[in-house]
C-alpha cells in the first residue's frame, strides 16, 4: 500500500489531501494549472436546491495571516451542478465530494437525494454551518438537536456516506460532534470559518457588502488543531480536517491531532499549485519526522 | 494564465504615491494582451493583488505595470527594489475586445484606471485607429502618462480640483468630442457609470474592478451582476473588460 | 474637553489606551521603557485569593500573526498584590483596574472584595473567560446563567465599578453579555482568547505544557470586531475592545465596532513601546479620517 | 536595557547551519555584560527571539552573536542581508555572576549554548583567571569556534558521534578535569541537569533557555520553579543565568 492512501467511508484517497469546498470551484479553473488526477479527492463547491447569486459585492477581504468571506452560498444549483460540474470532473480518476447547504430541512433533503441519481459522487459534506443556514431562527451549526436533526434527514435522503461540517462558532464542539455521530454521520468535517468582520476605516463601515464574513486561513490554524484533538478523543467517525493548511508540515500536524485526512482552502488563492506541492512533499516530510506513513500519523499527537 | 516569476528591472515613482514598474518575464511579455492584468503575490499578504499590465516590449521580454499606494500591498510593492523577484498569476482576464471596423477610438481614463488604456491605445495605433483620450486625475500631482497619450493622439487633461487641464470630470469633456466609433473606458466605479450612462448610445467597453480571492474565476468573490434574475459575470475571468450593456453597474 | 478623553464607569481616561491583562505585568518593567502617566489606564494581571504558579512551561508558541498562551493565572494572590504592586502604580496618576479571577464563586467574592480596601483600584475587571475557572464542571465564561452569577456576587462584594470580560468561545456572545448587564455589570470588556493549540512536529505533542492555549494577536482582531460590533447593538453599558490591536487604525476600527475603549495585548511583546505610540497617533489619525474627537468615534460604524 | 536598532556589518555560516552576525550598535556594546542576550525582532514574527551576545567589541561598536537554524525565525535571521537593521531589546537579563575569589574556571557549553560562555571567556581571561573549556556538539559538522576558545585556554571538544574530539558527552570529560573553583554551563536541559548533577558539589553557575513572550519579565511565560512551594525566577528577567543551586531543573 502506498505510504499516502487513505481508506475513508466512501473514499478510497491516494493521498490524504484534497481542495476545500468553496476554495476550488468546481475544478475547471485549477485543472488548467495541473492535472486533477493529482489530488486525493475534490470537494465541490456548496450546492443548493436553486441557483443562488449570494450576497452584495465587496466579498472578501484580507485580515493578518488570513481572509474573510461572505459568499452567499452562490450556485447554479444542484441539477446544474450535476449537468455540467459532475460531468466535467468524471474525466478524472479522483474521487467527487459534494458540499450541500439549504435554509431548510427540505431543501438538503432534495439537494441530498439529488446527488444519489449520479455517479462519480462519492460522499457528501453537509455544510450546517454557514451563518445563513438557519430553521426557526435556529442555526444548525451551534446547536446539537438541530444539527442531529439535519444529519438524520440527509441520511435517509442520500445513500451516499455523509461527512459533516462543523462550524468552530460553538462553545462547545464536541457536543456538536457526538451528537452528529449519534445521529448516523460518517465522517466530520472541520473547520469551517470563523465568523468575523472588517470595518473599513475610510467609508467607516463594514468592508464586506454582507458585514460579517467567514475567517479562513492560517490565522485560525490553532482553534482547528484544538478542536480536532478535543472532538478526536470523543468520536470514532473519521475527520477531515482543515484550516490555515498551508504546508505539508501543516499537513502533520493535523493528522497528529487525530484528522484522517484534509483540505485546502485559502491557500489556492495564494499559490494554485498548492496541493499538488503539499502532496509532492509528503512522503519526505513523513520520514523526516520519522513516520512511514500517512496513517501511522492519525492521531499520535494525543496525549492521553 | 501561468503562474511565473517576474524580475523587477525599474521601479519610479512617476506621480504622486504612483509607481511605474518594469517587470521582467517572457512568457507574461510575448502572451499579454491590452486589459490583462497580473495577479501580484507581495509577500506577507494572504491575498494576491491585480494590478493592470499598462504596456509591454516584447524586445526586451518586459511588461510595465502602473500603481498607486492604496493600502499595505501596494505600499509594500512599491518597497521592491529592483532585482526582487515578484510572482504572479497572468496574464489574467479576457483583455479589450478590439473591433476592427471602429477608426476613430475614444479612450476615457480615471486614476489608477488609466494604465490598461495605454497599453490598448498602444496596440490601437499599430492598428491605424484614431485614438482620442480623456484622462481625468485628483488633482495636478496625480496626473501621469500625459506625454505618453499625447503620442498617441490628442489628449485632455481633468482634474477634480482645476489644478492642471480642465476642470471637473471626465464627462464634461465628452460632450465635445465630435466624432467616435467606440470608446474604452476604466476607472472608478463612479465615473464608469457616468461615462456609460452619458454614452449609452455609443459602443463602448468597460473595465472594472472588485476585490479577488483567486484570481482565476474559482471562489466566486468577484461577481458583478447582468441582470435581476441571478445573471452575473466573473471579473477576473469573464472580465475585467466588459461591453457597457453586458453588466449591471 | 481633550479630544483623547474618555469617560467611563469609575474611570476618568486621558486617552481610550490601555495595556491588557496578563501582557504588562504591574506596570514595573514598561516603567523603565516609559512614564506610565502617558496611559489611559493600566490593567493588572489576574489576581487571585492565594498566590499561584500557573502552568508548567512551555507556556507560550508563536502562530501565524499571533501566539498561544497558557500562563496559568500565576500571580503573587490578591493581598501580595495590594500590598506591592497597587502601591508600586499609586505614584502614578493613571487609573488602575484590577482583573481578578478564581475558582469559586466564593475566591470571587473574597478578590473583589479584597480590593475595596484599597485606594488606588478605579475598577475591577471580572476574569470570567479562563479556561480553567469552573465550577461544578460549567465554565462561567461560556454560560450565561453562571456568568449572571458570579457578575451578582462580585457586585454585591464590591464597591468598584465591575467589567466583565468575555470569552469569544462561545456560540452567543450576545447572550452572554446581556445576561451580565443584567447581572448589574458596569461594562464588558472584550474579548478574551480564542482557544487554540499546537503541536510540535520533532516531539509529536502538543507544543504547551497545558496542550491548550489561548490565541491572541492580529489573527483574531476580525473575531474581536464582530463580536463587539453585534454585542454594542444589545448592551448599553460601555464596552473595552481588545484582540490584536498593534496600529492608531485598528484602534480607530475598534470605536467604530462599538468600543468605548481599547486595550493592547500581545503587541506590547513586540514593541514595548506601543501603547505610548498608538496615542501619540491617535490625534492625527482621528483627523484624517474626519474624527475630532474619540468620544464622536464610537460605534459611528454600526450599520443600522 | 532600550529597544535598539542594530545594523547587520556581517553575517557567516561558520558551521552547519550556525550563523555568526557582527552587529552594529553603540549603546547595546557600551553595555553588554557575559550571558546577557538579546531579544529580536524579526520580521514577520509576532514574538521576538533571544540570543545571547557571544562577544562584544567595543572600539568597533560591534556586538557578535552565533545562531543555529532551529525553526522559521532563525532561518529568516539568516538571510538578513549586511547592512539590514534589526530591532532588539537589550542587553536583556542578568548575566555571569564572576567571583574574584576563583582562579581556576570551568565552562561546559553544548551545541549553541556555546556562545555565551565564549563572551565569559575573553571576560575571565581579561580578569587573569585560567579557564578549561569543554564544548559538546552533535556532530563533526557542528562544531564552532574550538579555535577562539583554544586561545583562551585548555579546549576539550567532545561530540555525541566522535566524528570530531572524543566521543561521548560532556559529562565524560568532566571527570578528568584536575581542579577548578567555578564552572559555568550552558546547553541543552538534559546536559545542564548531568552537568549540575555530577558537579552538585561544586560551586557553578547555569544559564537556561525557555520560550519566551515579553523578554522583560512582564507575561510570566519563562518562569522556572525554584522550590516545589510555587516559588520561581523568570528566566528573562533574573536569568538566564543562576546559581545551580537557585534553580530546579
Ligand atoms: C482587474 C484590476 C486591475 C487593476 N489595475 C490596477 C492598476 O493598474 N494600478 C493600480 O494602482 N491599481 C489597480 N487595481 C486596483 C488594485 O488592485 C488595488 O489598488 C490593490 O489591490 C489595493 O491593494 P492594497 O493592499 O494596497 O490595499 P488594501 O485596501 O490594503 O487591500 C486589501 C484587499 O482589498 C483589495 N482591494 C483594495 N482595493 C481594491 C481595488 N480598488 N480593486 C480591487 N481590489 C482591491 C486588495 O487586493 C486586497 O485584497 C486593479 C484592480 C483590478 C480588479
Ligand atoms: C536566553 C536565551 C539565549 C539564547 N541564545 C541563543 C544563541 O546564542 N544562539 C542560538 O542559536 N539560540 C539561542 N537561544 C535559542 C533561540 O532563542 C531559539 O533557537 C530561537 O528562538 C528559535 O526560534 P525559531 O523561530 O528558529 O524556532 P521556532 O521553533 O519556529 O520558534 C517558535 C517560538 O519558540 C521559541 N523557541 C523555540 N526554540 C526555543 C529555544 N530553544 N529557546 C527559547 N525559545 C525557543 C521561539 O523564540 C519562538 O517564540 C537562546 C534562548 C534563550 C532563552
Ligand atoms: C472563499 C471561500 C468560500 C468558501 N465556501 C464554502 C462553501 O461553499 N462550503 C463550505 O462548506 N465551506 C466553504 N468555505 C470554507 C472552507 O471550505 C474551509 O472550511 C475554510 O476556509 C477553512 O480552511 P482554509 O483556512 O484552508 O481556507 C469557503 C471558504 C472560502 C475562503
Ligand atoms: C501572555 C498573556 C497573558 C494573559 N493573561 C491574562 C489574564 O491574566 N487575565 C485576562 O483577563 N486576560 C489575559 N490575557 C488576555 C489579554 O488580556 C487579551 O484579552 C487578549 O490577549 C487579546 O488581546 P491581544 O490580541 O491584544 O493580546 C492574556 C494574554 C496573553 C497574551
Ligand atoms: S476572484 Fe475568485 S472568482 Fe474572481
Ligand atoms: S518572557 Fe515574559 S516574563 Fe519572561
Amino acid at each position: 500500500m502506498n505510504s499516502l492512501q487513505v481508506e475513508l467511508p466512501g473514499l478510497n484517497l491516494k493521498n490524504p489531501v484534497m481542495p476545500a469546498s468553496g476554495c476550488f470551484g468546481f475544478g475547471r479553473e485549477y485543472s488548467e494549472f495541473y492535472d486533477l488526477n493529482k489530488l486525493g479527492a475534490i470537494i465541490m463547491k456548496a450546492a443548493t436546491g436553486e441557483a443562488r447569486f449570494g450576497n452584495h459585492t465587496p466579498r472578501v477581504a484580507e485580515t493578518a495571516s488570513g481572509m474573510l468571506n461572505a459568499i452567499g452560498l452562490q450556485n447554479p444549483g444542484v441539477e446544474s451542478i450535476i449537468e455540467h460540474e459532475v460531468s466535467f470532473l468524471r474525466d478524472y480518476q479522483t474521487p467527487v465530494i459534494a458540499n450541500i447547504a439549504g435554509s431548510s430541512l427540505e431543501e438538503y433533503e432534495h439537494v441530498a437525494h439529488s446527488f444519489n441519481e449520479t455517479d462519480h459522487v462519492a460522499a457528501l459534506e453537509l455544510n450546517i454551518s454557514c451563518p445563513n443556514v438557519k430553521e426557526g431562527g435556529i442555526q444548525f451549526g451551534t446547536d446539537p438537536v438541530m444539527a442531529a436533526r439535519v444529519t438524520d434527514r440527509v441520511k435517509q435522503a442520500s445513500n451516499l456516506p455523509v461527512y459533516v461540517k462543523l462550524s468552530p462558532n460553538v462553545s462547545d464542539i464536541t457536543a456538536m460532534a457526538k451528537a452528529v455521530e449519534s445521529a448516523g454521520a460518517d465522517g466530520l468535517s472541520m473547520i469551517n470559518t470563523l465568523t468575523g468582520m472588517q470595518i473599513h476605516l475610510p467609508s467607516r463601515k463594514p468592508l464586506l457588502a454582507n458585514k460579517t464574513g467567514g475567517l479562513s486561513g492560517p490565522a485560525i490554524k490553532p482553534v482547528a488543531i484544538r478542536m480536532i484533538y478535543e472532538v478526536r478523543q470523543h468520536v470514532s467517525i473519521p475527520i477531515i480536517g482543515m484550516g490555515g493548511i498551508t504546508t505539508a508540515e501543516d499537513v502533520l500536524e493535523f493528522l497528529l491531532a487525530g484528522a484522517n485526512a484534509v483540505a485546502i482552502g485559502t491557500a489556492n488563492f495564494q499559490n494554485p499549485f498548492v496541493c499538488p506541492e503539499i502532496i509532492d512533499a509528503l512522503p519526505e516530510t513523513l520520514k523526516r519526522y520519522g513516520f512511514s506513513s500517512v496513517q501511522e500519523v492519525v492521531g499520535k499527537g494525543i496525549l492521553t | 494564465m501561468k503562474k511565473e516569476e517576474l524580475i523587477v528591472k525599474n521601479s519610479t515613482e512617476i506621480a504622486l504615491e504612483t509607481y511605474e514598474m518594469v517587470l521582467e518575464n517572457s512568457f507574461i511579455s510575448m502572451t499579454a494582451k491590452p486589459g490583462q492584468f497580473l495577479h501580484l503575490l507581495i509577500h506577507g499578504h494572504t491575498l494576491r493583488r491585480p494590478i493592470s499590465i499598462a504596456s509591454v516590449d516584447r524586445d526586451k521580454n518586459t511588461v510595465t505595470i502602473l500603481f498607486k499606494i492604496n493600502g499595505s500591498g501596494t505600499k509594500h510593492l512599491a518597497d521592491y527594489q529592483i532585482g526582487s523577484v515578484i510572482n504572479a498569476l497572468g496574464p489574467a482576464g479576457n483583455g479589450f475586445t478590439l473591433e476592427p471596423e471602429s477608426s476613430t477610438i475614444l479612450l476615457i481614463g480615471g486614476g489608477i484606471g488609466v494604465p490598461p488604456l495605454y497599453n490598448l491605445g498602444k496596440k490601437l495605433v499599430d492598428n491605424q485607429k484614431k485614438i482620442i483620450s480623456i484622462l481625468g486625475f485628483q488633482t495636478k500631482d496625480y496626473v501621469f502618462y500625459e506625454q505618453e497619450f499625447k503620442q498617441l493622439g490628442e489628449t485632455h487633461i481633468v482634474t477634480n480640483d482645476g489644478s492642471y487641464g480642465s476642470q471637473g470630470f471626465v464627462t464634461d469633456v465628452i460632450g465635445s468630442i465630435a466624432d467616435f466609433d467606440t470608446y474604452y473606458s476604466c476607472g472608478p466605479l463612479p465615473m464608469l457609470r457616468a461615462v456609460s450612462k452619458e454614452l449609452v448610445h455609443k459602443n463602448g467597453y468597460i473595465s472594472l474592478e472588485e476585490r479577488m480571492g483567486c484570481g482565476v474565476g474559482a471562489c466566486f468573490a468577484c461577481v458583478i451582476p447582468t441582470d435581476h434574475n441571478g445573471g452575473y459575470r466573473k471579473i477576473c475571468k469573464d472580465g475585467p473588460v466588459f461591453h457597457h450593456q453586458e453588466v449591471n453597474l
